[in-house]
């Protein structure tokens, strides 16, 4: 890239460094353009899928009166929400009311420029991206706060007080599985991860939601879940006890840059599930299929990476829509027992198990046995097995910690009078 | 195992999980109202409706029964006088639909079978005036009287 | 409105079809608000004690409960607690007068499995009779309604550990509520009834603790005062409201809000 | 999944010791708020998300039906009773109908007892059908609401083939009803006892042994028998305790004494088994209709009329007749007298007490709304809860407003 834009600039006649310092603003242009477009037009999509989904499993037909299938409707509430009065009340704290959307949007569409979705197309290549994913999704709760305390309104600061709390508990089992990843690639680098997943040669075996312990991907999903808010995490906003949660005094455009922000977050944490579990950008079979195919054209293959990296993606959204179609909500006291007696010593034995397996990777001079057309050394399936036995005994203790009779004793009776 | 908590509520999880997805694969039920109109019974209590004779003369005799059966008060408002024959003549019928609670009273006790209940629920209008309806707007023609009788299984209006 | 009641009618219909402005006044022979005859010309044939004692200051005058229970028939079950006995003989009551006389005053009802009951653990309830599905009906003195109605719900006899409702009852005369109750263990009914002294009656709260909304209830809608209720407040109307409105002599202020008698 | 070991769970209500000592926090809640279920308030003292008291204000719905009867007369009174509990406005209607047939001592034809049997079964299947959405829409579940609300629109269709109505039906009359059953809705109702089980089964499938779901509502607003009737709880609320008080066979009205069911009951009493008993009570009802629908006297309506058409004189045996058609309503005037007649309804005990004076209008009537009661026992079962536990409690005992104020 830089070579062509050097040489570029070079037949041109203009200096090396006045090209790059050109170079670099009109990146940034573009990127922000593409990233704001792809946001954009993906959290559009995705209000409008959820919709569609919700509709479909109650034998619904969803939105359908604006454009083709209804494809404009998000656009027209948009518009609608971009000509609504800005309700303001004077009892409000205005610097608080009007910061917290802006603090709680701009965090969330900045990871997106983090994701690879391309080996090519990323905002950022940092090398301590994975941090720095984290530390700008939990930035996003201070607007939430800020919502719950700026609005003087009980049920919002409710709201509010709930999502701090709740993204205090669920971060640490989030960033633990998300550091187990972090151990077995060896980097914090998003795109490193990708390539390590993809460099073990066994395609859909290798990811890590598989190669490393499935229970990390699991521990991560459940916590990812609960770091957007979504059904059965969604407390901050329980429109049957909190009427709204902290965007109740929300209208207008305010509210719209929450209602955006929520889904973006949603695309986020699934696109680094994808990254960080699934592949990435990567087939399932290992590498490209066009790249396997022998076609050698560039712009297939970004196109290829971009299409799976989306496509991955999109399958977690649409489970996630799934969950909030079956699931009710969780209670306050449920949800953060859920997390710190749960999934925090859950996602600590996880962090043990992971690094006892990258041990077991790091060792040489094994035997291999061939298994999926591959030698897979001895002490990694050995590894891999006792630790198996170890997850289904450490589920089973914490079953029986929880143990409780499930099957209530209804009797049904005659009346004799 | 089966009673452990974390085993079964995943299982559980899964299995209402799966019974919500087998819905996407169903129909929808619901009727995409103004293209489609729902399918509605003949006893539907629709818009109120004055039948007439055959030849479309008036069948109401005026007897205020309707009008004294309605819960809403002086919904019903009839003014008659009667002809030199001594038969009825209406002067004036008007029902305020916007206030009608669609009970069906004043079609049960009409001795004439005259006021009667029509499928049309659409009923909605930009005044409350326009949703005064007066004889003109109440009364069906001679034919259609004599199609509702058919439909349902009133006897057929004889002289 | 106006216009309509100049529309002449139907012949046919004419006859049965009556004005019901004056059938109201026909048809229900009850004493005139104005009427200032005192309880005493009652007491006479009917002396009870507590309520005879108290000469009629308040709105209400007090009734005694066995004048009603005397005409209330065992035959006509029906006809218990009618506001028509309280037509008093000689001052008012004229229109009513005539229709009354006709009838030959029923025999007073028997006591029933409960009255007994209450009578032997020395209640003086007073029977009505059943009514007419069938649950039988007592009149107590407010004076030991509490008292009666705890021996009612403790006593293995009757078990009458649910209290269905509270309703109040205005007579013109005299408020009254009946208390309808109900047992879970042998799934009898019973009805009690209590006129209101003064407008005031003992709560049964202590006994039930259901009675606490219900007395509420009838407090907001009729005015009934029930003595040793903790919280006597409107539960229904708004807190500010005036009046009581399901008392007869309510007056609706609000002319939309008035009925159009046809 | 955690357990709410943490907090009191008697519904006494115990409170946490605290160290810290912070305001308490008034909320209302309500009038308008999406799970009060109408308009109601509740003025509750959170201490953090612990509910300390709660106080409900109800009365923002009171549209005094009672003062109305004063002024109407019986027939012209009827429509309106419809909304006295409009979910299941035929137990409305039969407690209204009853009283004033047990007054004038109306014979009420078998055929007739049967078709108001199967309307009130029916309407207690579409009440508890509503009761079961909304209630999975208050922990946060959301497609179970539109699954119930499709059978619910089956049973309401079936219902505007009978009344023409989908849910102000006004349908009973004194002594009757206002027409026989249309041609083939005898069918149409046998087709919806085969399907329905099935349904009900789904339903099961999401909810009643999800981990979530039973975190929610096991343990949780535990009424004693004794309490519950001392607050005057009636219906699955009180069964769910274990109190077998079912008027339908305690005191059999209409024709209950001659079909069978069982009664649910639960054990605990808590949010769980009012669920249970609730989701069995609709099971309950579908046996019920189900013989009532073989057992119809007369058969199907097109034999009645056919057999009727050829002179067959047993075809008069049925005696379906609606009195609406006999007596002048117009005029109706009852003998003077009073009844109350409570029936079943699907919140408990829904009564009518009515007095008449011999004129067309009744003198009083009393509405006795089951609701009403089962409110009452609201800030017992609060006190020392967590706030959400305000949507599990308040949604079992099956509050419906304009019962309440009527």
């Amino acid at each position: 890239m830089e070579n062509i834009i050097s040489n570029l600039f070079k037949m041109i006649g203009l200096p090396t460094e006045v090209a790059y310092i050109l170079a670099f603003f009109a990146a940034a242009g573009l990127l922000f353009f593409v990233l704001s477009l792809v946001g954009q037009v993906a959290v559009v999509f995705m209000v409008l899928m959820e919709r569609k989904i919700l509709a479909w499993i109650t034998q619904r037909k969803g939105p359908n009166r604006v454009g083709p299938w209804g494809l404009l409707q998000t656009v027209a509430d948009g518009v609608k929400l971009l000509f609504k009065e800005d309700i303001m009340m004077p009892h409000q704290d205005k610097l608080l009311f009007t910061l917290a959307p802006v603090l709680f949007f701009a965090p969330t569409f900045v990871i997106y420029a983090l994701i690879p979705f391309t080996d090519q197309l990323l905002g950022i290549n940092l090398g301590l991206g994975l941090l720095f994913v984290f530390a700008l999704s939990s930035l996003g709760v201070v607007g939430m706060v800020l919502a719950g305390w700026g609005s003087n309104n009980k049920y919002s600061l409710l709201g509010g007080m709930r999502s701090a709390s709740q993204a205090i508990s669920y971060e640490i089992p989030l960033v633990l599985s998300a550091l187990a990843v972090a151990l077995a690639a060896g980097s914090l680098n998003i795109r490193e991860i990708v390539e390590t997943q993809n460099a073990g040669g066994f395609g859909l075996f290798s990811w890590y939601a598989i190669s490393l312990l499935p229970l990390t991907f699991v521990i991560f999903w459940i916590s990812s879940i609960a770091e957007v808010n979504r059904i059965p995490f969604d407390l901050p906003e329980a429109e049957s006890e909190l009427v709204s949660g902290y965007n109740t005094e929300y209208s207008g455009m305010k509210f719209a840059l929450f209602f955006l922000a929520e889904y973006a977050s949603l695309f986020g944490m699934s696109a680094l599930m994808a990254v960080l579990f699934f592949g990435g950008y990567y087939s399932p079979f290992g590498g490209l299929i066009t790249q396997n195919l022998g076609i050698d054209i560039p712009v297939v293959h970004q196109l290829e990476m971009a299409t799976w990296i989306i496509t991955k993606t999109y399958i977690f959204i649409a489970l996630a829509m799934l969950i909030r179609g079956t699931l009710p909500r969780l209670k306050p006291d449920q949800l953060m027992g859920f997390s710190w007696k749960f999934l925090i010593p859950l996602s600590l034995v996880n962090l043990f198990m992971v690094a006892i397996l990258k041990m077991a990777w790091l060792q040489e001079n094994i035997p291999t046995i061939p298994l999926f057309g591959r030698e897979i050394s001895v002490c990694y399936l050995g590894t891999y097995a006792a630790l198996f036995l170890l997850l289904i005994a450490t589920l089973a203790g914490f079953g029986s910690i929880f143990k409780r009779k499930v099957v209530p004793h209804i009797q049904l009776q005659q009346r004799t009078v | 195992m089966t009673d452990n908590k974390v085993l079964s509520g995943i299982v559980e999880i899964g299995r209402g999980m799966a019974t919500v997805g087998k819905h996407l694969f169903r129909p929808p039920v619901t009727l995409e109202y103004p293209e489609v109109m729902p399918e509605l019974s003949k006893r539907f209590h629709g818009r109120l409706c004055l039948l007439t004779k055959s030849s479309g003369e008036d069948l109401c005799i005026g007897c205020q029964a309707c009008a004294r059966v309605c819960p809403c008060g002086d919904l019903i408002q009839i003014e008659m006088h009667r002809d030199d024959k001594k038969q009825p003549v209406i002067d004036r019928f008007t029902i305020d639909i916007g206030r009608c609670i669609f009970c069906g009273n004043c079609t049960e006790v009409c001795p004439v079978d005259c006021i009667k209940m029509l499928n049309d629920f659409e009923l909605a209008d930009y005044s409350r005036e326009a949703l005064v309806l007066d004889k003109s707007g109440l009364s069906l023609s001679g034919e259609e009287s004599d199609k509702y009788r058919k439909e349902h299984g009133l006897e057929p209006h004889v002289e | 409105m106006s216009s309509e009641n100049e529309i002449d009618k139907p012949q046919e219909q004419q006859s049965e079809t009556v004005t019901p402005e004056p059938k109201a006044e026909e048809q229900q022979p009850i004493e005139p608000k104005e009427v200032k005859e005192p309880v005493s010309a009652e007491a006479g044939e009917a002396p009870e004690e507590a309520v005879a004692e108290k000469p009629a200051k308040p709105a209400r005058k007090a009734v005694t409960p066995k004048a009603s229970a005397e005409e209330g028939a065992a035959a006509e079950p029906s006809a218990d607690g009618e506001a028509k006995p309280k037509a008093k003989p000689a001052a008012a009551a004229a229109k009513a007068a005539p229709a009354k006389k006709e009838e030959v005053p029923p025999p007073p009802p028997e006591p029933g499995r409960y009255a007994q009951l209450l009578m032997a653990n020395g209640f003086k309830p007073v029977p009505l009779g059943n009514d007419a599905g069938g649950i039988e009906m007592i009149e107590l003195n407010p004076s030991e309604l509490r008292e009666a109605c705890q021996f009612l719900r403790d006593s293995d006899a009757s078990r009458f550990d649910l209290l269905v409702s509270i309703a109040g009852v205005d007579w013109k005369t005299s408020l009254q509520a009946v208390y309808h109750l109900y047992s879970t263990a042998t799934y009898q009914k019973l009805a009690i009834k209590a006129t209101a002294v003064d407008d005031k009656l003992p709560s049964v709260e202590s006994v039930w603790i259901t009675a606490d909304w219900h007395e509420r209830e009838t407090y907001d809608l009729f005015g009934i005062i029930f003595e040793g209720h903790h919280k006597l407040e409107r539960i229904l109307m708004p807190a500010d409201w005036i009046g009581h409105p399901m008392r007869k002599d309510y007056k609706v202020e609000d002319p939309r809000l008035v009925w159009n008698e046809r | 999944m955690s357990t709410t070991a943490n907090f009191p769970t008697t519904s006494q209500g115990v409170f946490l010791e605290k160290d810290i000592d912070t305001n308490d926090m008034v909320v209302n809640i309500g009038p308008q708020h999406p799970s009060t279920h109408g308009v109601l308030r509740l003025i509750t003292t959170l201490d953090g998300e612990l509910v300390k008291e709660i106080e409900p204000v109800i009365g923002y719905l009171h549209r005094s039906k009672e003062k109305m009867a004063e002024s109407r007369s019986l027939f012209q009174y009827q429509p309106t009773i419809d909304r006295v509990e409009y979910l299941s406005s035929f137990f409305d209607h039969y407690a209204f109908v009853a009283a004033l047939e047990k007054i004038a001592d109306l014979h009420v034809p078998k055929r007739v007892q049967y078709i108001r049997m199967i309307t009130m079964e029916l309407n207690r299947i579409t009440s508890h059908l509503l009761w079961f959405g909304t209630y999975l829409l208050d922990l946060g579940a959301t497609s179970p609401m539109f699954y119930a609300f499709r059978e619910r629109e089956k049973i309401l269709s079936l219902f505007e083939d009978l009344t023409g109505a989908r849910m102000m039906y006004n349908y009973y009359r004194f002594g009757g009803v206002v027409a026989d059953m249309p041609e083939g809705w005898l069918d149409k109702v046998r087709a919806f006892l085969d399907e329905a089980p099935k349904r009900f089964d789904e339903y099961e499938a999401i909810v009643s042994k999800n981990p979530i779901f039973l975190d929610r509502t096991m343990g949780i607003g535990i009424i004693q028998p004794e309490v519950a009737i001392q607050y005057g709880v009636t219906g699955p609320t009180l069964r769910a305790s274990g109190v077998n008080l079912d008027q339908r066979k305690a005191n059999p009205y209409c024709c209950y004494d001659e079909v069978e069911f069982d009664v649910p009951l639960g054990t605990k009493g808590d949010c769980y088994d009012r669920f249970v008993v609730r989701m069995q009570e609709m099971r309950e009802s579908l046996k019920i209709i189900r013989q009532a629908v073989d057992n119809m006297p007369g058969g199907d309506t097109a034999d009645l009329n056919k057999r009727r058409e050829s002179g067959d004189e047993t075809a008069n045996d049925v005696e379906l007749q609606t009195y609406g058609k006999k007596i002048n309503l117009i005029t109706y005037k009852p003998p003077k007298g009073e009844a109350m007649v409570t029936v079943e309804s699907p919140r408990g005990f829904l009564g009518c007490y009515m007095i008449t004076d011999g004129t067309p209008k009744a003198y009083r009537i009393k509405w006795r709304g089951a609701s009403f009661s089962n409110l009452s026992i609201l800030p017992e079962l609060m006190r020392g809860r967590l706030f959400p536990d305000l949507m599990s409690i308040f949604g079992s005992i099956d509050v419906i407003l304009p019962e309440v104020d009527r």
